[in-house]
């Protein structure tokens, strides 16, 4: 329930959670979150496992039934629509395991991205195939075009469902773990994407368990734990805080940050 | 009271085909559509027999439990392991286990058919002979005792096994996610073959007793059993032993309320009627448990 | 015994006219028929007839009886030169194995070779209902077995060959009305056409005028497999008898259970009971009688002669099915020699001209309604063991 | 050719109607709904073609499209009540579904003519005609298969939480499945029946399900095409096996069994892993690999082709 006035600094809010809360049953999965994401920024959400980071993104595309609160994009409560009305007001996520079409080749996954967001006709299906393969430069993988997924590295599948929300061209992404399981030079480009990103005013909220790449990402981080938010702030200050710590971090992590 | 206790042995006769079915459904994902045909072919197995010698019931009874047994776990070596080990998905897979079960229940029903000229086969040579007891204007007969005694002495300790061992824990575990499963140790290979065997025994014995029950069977029974146990199962909530017990009686109750009613020819429509309306209300089933939704 | 037999000749009689009244009504052109004896076409030395029904499958049984007794006519039709010394009949099977659309591709690929120049049609009824208004389009002439149903018989060139069941049960409710048991209780499956038609129709008609009372009446479905409830509620309310309209496995159990319920009354069934089917029930079945169509424990020369080469033939004694087959195929000889033609045409003529006249058979006096056959039939009773004839 | 046609045309026919009825069935099972109602739609489109035809003297095709238009509208109905069950619970409901219509026919009196059903419907459609009707269906069919809505199709049985949130409303393209399922399996029903000339309660039965599941599984689920390539075995495999006689449905039935084990994909899947991998030996080599790619993430092998990999070693799939 703890509110925090301390966004106030940021000019516009692209997205605001008021005291938004999921409970399973007796599982209180996300338990009274509200917080603001500045326009144009990098959000981070640290947090040990099962601390309900990945339910509260599920929370924000309308996946998961709220119990309580309410949810607003560019200033409109969009709480009770349905699922598959959130990327059409300008939200794309990525999955915390990649979640492709294995029977179709990469291509296709990225235009996926683009299908149920353009009319059809001749002209949109050029301007998505243009979206699709902007979006696959940008990932690195326009050279895996006619590729099947599972012939791919499970780098690479990261790649191509990155691009596939890329390819969406939204005004929020939300990225559940998308340098799990990737290696230090491939999460350095996962970066400098973001990064990229970032500068052309895309706002990000981004979900990890990598310390020192959300430091060197982030423009602020929010700390959770049992569904509840801890801490939030600049990267640094809040890897330092002593309650995150002791929630997540461990000892040596502290050290390493 | 009489209408209980027809209901009771009809539901008994329920349970025993259904329990194997369920079992094989709930812990390893098997939707077995051979059921019925192994169900049947295992009773012609021991009627073959007990056309040349005269045998006592314990004796038919276990023929055609080891050849259920052994039709179920060949089915599953040959064919659905074999499936699961050339699926990508789950979907696919249980589409494809349950028409290779249609495809392999061809084999035996159509050896059973040619065999009998479709005439019904029973044990009529057994030495086992049937009594009627009667007592305070109830009449039963010792058959019937057998049934609703072996249906829900079998259903009540297997829900208790499955609940209660370290198998049944593995066994829950693959039902539930066979990765899990995997990581406790849980050969799952062997497990699945042991569980089919134990699931084609209950068709085996559920064949046999109904033979004995109703006095003879046709080679249509297994799959007009089929329909009614995968109802039963769904209508109970599917990885539930107490559903299964508890929707082999309702479905046994409706049809004889209906048959009481004296709507014999609207049976099938009453029944597939009040599990459709259960469905909707409970769309996991009576004892079915909400999935859990996590992302 | 002399009023059933006054009786019989009144009905036959009653039967032929009915037959040539229609045959009248089906049009001026087929009176030709009648004179010309002698035949245009005349009778091929090599007649090919192509025989579409299942021999495999959940009805096979009937396929291949009918089968067998087709066979061993065709025997004797050749070894007695019946219809001349080097008249040969072929005939062609093929199994429908249960499907319509093998059925009905089949009998158009029959149709499609002029060199076949009769069809026996499938025993399914719904197989017959498909393939019917075809060969009566093509206008090749077509007997069917079995194929209870409407919809088969329905023009000039389909024939029947087997009387349907409710049309000879009135020698059960006669059974019962003589013995004065006249407080009746039916079961019957609603589901299987040929029951659903005496359960809910025939039968009772048959009970009103016979003088019984059907007291109670139960609907099942196919796949009823359990009767208790049934058996219980007959077994309390006590009626004289309780007729089963059920198919195999149904009347073994309802049978069993009824005797196990502790009724003693007369139990009534129907000709799927021959053959055996009922074994299983042992002593619960032992008293049952039935009407059947032909029964191998019938006693009339023609048909101890039939048991007696049949048996010599095939190793057991002929069923039902292998006694309508036998008397279909001797319908078509006599059709052939009747109008002296074994064109398509001229055995469609024949066949009604002797479906007219009636004949005997194995089955006893044939006589028919239009094309459809209907025999008096005869009641049977199952004793434990075997089948003898119903005495009254 | 022609003397070829003549021969076989009642088999032909079969086998476009056996077509129909397997795409009632097989266009919901791509949109990842088990839903069996086709087979009581197609109950329905007969029946209703049926009574109408002999009952009120309606003509062959106002017949054929009134029984199409109900089934169609019954089955939409249904799919509004059933659509968000899941899995093979509303496997069941639509089984309960075809069930209950055949119950229906059976206790309709004189109207459905009772257990012995309606004969003497011989409607005036030719072969042509059905090869119009199904010509209009797969054209359907295909528009859905290829291009965007293909994709999105695919994406709604593969993932319907990925689908959602892709933008696509799982829902809407449930319940539509449902309308689109019952006109075909009207139509088929229709078509078939008049074409028959009878219809019985006894055919609305588990079996249909069973024959419209054998022709998908063995052609293949993904498109149109198997439905076809399914429907000439089905059809056609008796006719070839006619001479086993006695063994004839034995045979059937390893071949059946043979077929869920060993073609993943149906006939028409082995065909286009085929021509994936022989185009992929065509192509000069595998992609050059970016730098960054040099460096492989442990555990990030590519995994083998998908007909080899089991089922215990995939990661997700299902959540």
């Amino acid at each position: 329930m703890s509110r925090s006035q301390n966004d106030s600094a940021d000019p516009r809010m692209i997205f605001e959670a008021d005291d938004v809360a999921v409970h399973f049953g007796g599982v209180k999965a996300v338990d009274g979150l509200t917080f603001g994401l500045p326009e144009g920024k990098i959000i981070g959400i640290l947090g040990p496992n099962g601390s309900g980071k990945s339910t509260l993104v599920g929370a924000i595309t309308r996946h998961v039934p709220l119990t309580r609160g309410t949810l607003k994009f560019l200033g409109k409560d969009y709480a009770g629509d349905e699922p598959h009305l959130v990327p059409h007001r300008g939200i794309a996520r990525t999955f915390q395991t990649v979640r492709l079409l294995e029977e179709r080749n990469v291509l296709e996954n990225v235009l996926l991205g683009t299908d149920s967001l353009t009319a059809g006709g001749r002209a949109a299906r050029r301007l998505g195939q243009e979206r699709a393969e902007q979006a696959m430069a940008r990932t690195g993988c326009d050279h895996l075009a006619k590729v099947r997924p599972d012939e791919l590295s499970y780098g690479n599948r990261r790649r191509v469902e990155i691009a596939r929300a890329i390819a969406m061209e939204p005004k929020l992404l939300l990225l559940d773990e998308p340098t799990a399981g990737m290696g230090r030079a491939e999460k350095e480009e996962i970066s400098t994407l973001m990064l990229s990103l970032r500068a052309e005013g895309l706002t990000q909220l981004i979900v990890e368990h990598d310390v020192q790449m959300m430091v060197d990402t982030c423009d602020s981080l929010l700390a959770m734990n049992f569904g509840k938010l801890i801490v939030e702030g600049e990267p640094r200050e809040v890897v330092r805080n002593p309650a995150v710590q002791e929630a997540y971090l461990g000892k040596q992590a502290v050290k390493h940050a | 009271m009489q209408e209980l206790l027809n209901t009771l042995t009809l539901g008994s006769i329920y349970l025993l085909f259904a329990l194997g079915m369920a079992l094989a459904w709930s812990t390893i994902g098997i939707l077995n559509f051979a059921h019925g045909a192994i169900f049947v072919f295992s009773a012609f197995s021991a009627h073959i027999i007990s056309e040349h010698v005269a045998l006592s019931m314990p004796v038919l009874i276990l023929i055609s439990v080891l050849v259920g047994a052994a039709m179920s776990a060949l089915t599953q070596w040959l064919a659905f392991e074999q499936i699961l080990k050339r699926s990508t998905n789950h979907r696919s897979a249980e589409m494809r286990v349950l028409i290779g079960g249609i495809g392999v229940a061809a084999i035996p029903i159509a050896i059973v058919d040619k065999a009998t000229a479709s005439a019904p086969f029973g044990f009529a040579n057994s030495t086992y002979k049937t009594e009627v007891y009667e007592s305070m204007g109830l009449r039963m007969t010792n058959t019937s005792l057998i049934v609703i005694i072996t249906g829900v002495g079998i259903a009540v300790a297997l829900t208790l096994w499955l609940r209660a061992s370290r198998r049944g824990l593995g066994l829950r575990a693959i039902g539930v996610d066979s990765e899990t499963a995997s990581l406790m140790g849980v050969n799952r290979t062997a497990m699945a073959l042991g569980t089919m065997a134990i699931a084609g025994g209950l068709a085996g014995l559920a064949g046999a007793l109904q033979v004995f029950q109703l006095q003879a069977m046709g080679v249509a029974t297994g799959d007009q059993l089929l329909i009614k146990a995968f109802a039963m199962i769904v209508l109970g909530g599917l990885g539930s032993m107490a559903g299964v017990i508890f929707g082999a009686f309702a479905l046994a109750g409706a049809e004889t309320l209906i048959f009481a009613a004296k709507l014999g020819t609207w049976v099938d429509a009453v029944s597939f009627g009040l599990i459709f309306l259960v469905l909707l209300v409970r769309p996991q089933g009576i004892f079915g448990r909400q999935e859990v939704r996590r992302t | 015994m002399g009023v059933p037999v006054q009786r019989r000749r009144l009905l036959k009689m009653t039967a032929a006219l009915a037959g040539m009244a229609m045959l009248a009504a089906c049009g001026g052109g087929t009176g030709a028929a009648a004179q010309n004896a002698g035949g245009e076409g005349g009778i091929a030395s090599n007649i090919k007839l192509m025989g579409v029904y299942d021999t495999t499958g959940p009805v096979a049984y009937a396929g291949v009886g009918a089968s067998k007794g087709m066979k061993l006519a065709m025997e004797e039709i050749e070894k007695q030169a019946f219809l001349g010394p080097d008249v040969k009949l072929t005939l062609d099977e093929v199994d429908t194995a249960g499907a319509i659309e093998r059925a009905s591709s089949e009998v158009s690929r029959a149709i499609a070779d002029s060199e076949v120049k009769a069809i026996f049609g499938p025993v399914s009824g719904q197989q017959a209902a498909t393939v019917a208004p075809i060969v009566e389009q093509a206008g090749v002439p077509t007997i069917f077995n079995q194929a209870g149903s409407e919809g088969v018989v329905i023009g000039d060139f389909t024939f029947r060959g087997t009387a349907p069941m409710y049309s000879y049960y009135d020698i059960a409710a006669k059974y019962l009305a003589d013995k004065g048991l006249t407080d009746v209780a039916v079961i019957y499956n609603g589901t299987f056409p040929t029951f659903a038609e005496i359960g809910q129709k025939e039968f009772p008609r048959l009970a009103g005028e016979h003088g019984l009372t059907v007291s109670s009446s139960y609907a099942v479905q196919s796949n009823t497999q359990d009767f208790t409830a049934q058996a219980q509620e007959i077994a309390a309310k006590k009626p004289d008898a309780v007729v089963l309209l059920l198919i195999a496995p149904q009347a073994v159990t309802a049978l069993t259970q009824l005797g196990q319920a502790g009724y003693e009354g007369q139990t009534v069934g129907s000709s799927v009971q021959a053959a055996g089917n009922v074994a299983q029930a042992g002593e619960h079945a032992a008293g049952l009688v039935y009407p059947v169509d032909f029964s191998a424990a019938q006693d009339d020369e023609t048909a101890v002669k039939f048991v007696e080469e049949f048996t010599k033939k095939y190793g057991k004694a002929p069923d039902q099915y292998a006694a309508e087959g036998y008397d279909s195929m001797w319908w078509l000889a006599r059709a052939i020699k009747a109008s002296g033609d074994s064109s398509r045409a001229g055995i469609q003529k024949g066949l009604q001209k002797v479906a007219a006249e009636g004949f005997e058979g194995v089955m006893g006096d044939l006589t028919f309604e239009g094309n459809d056959l209907r025999v008096k039939g005869v009641l049977v009773q199952w004793d434990g063991s075997k089948e003898r004839l119903a005495t009254e | 050719m022609m003397a070829w046609y003549t021969a076989n045309a009642v088999v032909v026919q079969a086998t476009m109607t056996t077509l129909l009825l397997a795409l009632s069935i097989q266009l919901p099972l791509r949109v990842g709904v088990f839903s069996f109602a086709g087979v009581g739609c197609f109950g329905i489109g007969g029946y209703t073609a049926a009574i109408l035809y002999t009952k009120f003297d309606v003509d062959t095709w106002p017949a054929v499209a009134l029984g199409t238009l109900l089934a169609g509208g019954l089955c939409y109905l249904l799919g509004l009540i059933i659509h968000k069950l899941s899995g093979l619970y509303l496997g069941m409901a639509t089984i309960a579904f075809s069930l209950i219509v055949a119950v229906a026919a059976t206790n309709g009196g004189s109207l459905t003519g009772g257990a012995s059903g309606i004969f003497g419907a011989l409607g005036g459609i030719t072969n042509l005609h059905v090869l119009l009707l199904l010509a209009l269906v797969v054209a359907g069919l295909a528009i859905s298969e290829y291009g965007r809505f293909g994709r999105m199709i695919d994406t709604v049985r593969e993932d319907p939480e990925l689908a959602a949130a892709l933008g696509i409303n799982v829902g809407r393209y449930r319940k539509l499945t449902f309308l689109a399922s019952g006109l075909i399996g009207g139509l088929a029903g229709a078509v078939t029946t008049l074409l028959r000339s009878t219809i019985t309660p006894a055919e609305v039965n588990f079996h249909m399900v069973v024959v419209a599941l054998t022709v998908i599984i063995i052609g293949g689920s993904s498109s149109w095409l198997g439905a076809l390539i399914g429907a000439i075995v089905i059809t056609w495999l008796p006719t070839v096996l006619s001479f086993v006689a006695d063994w004839e449905s034995i045979i059937y039935g390893f071949l059946v069994a043979l077929a869920a084990i060993f073609l993943p994909g149906g006939v028409l899947g082995l065909a286009k892993d085929l021509i994936h991998r022989w185009r992929a030996r065509r192509r000069p080599t595998p992609p050059a690999p970016p730098a960054s790619e040099a460096e492989k993430i442990p555990g990030g092998e590519p995994s083998s082709p998908a007909t080899e990999r089991s089922l215990a070693s995939t990661q997700g799939g299902t959540s």
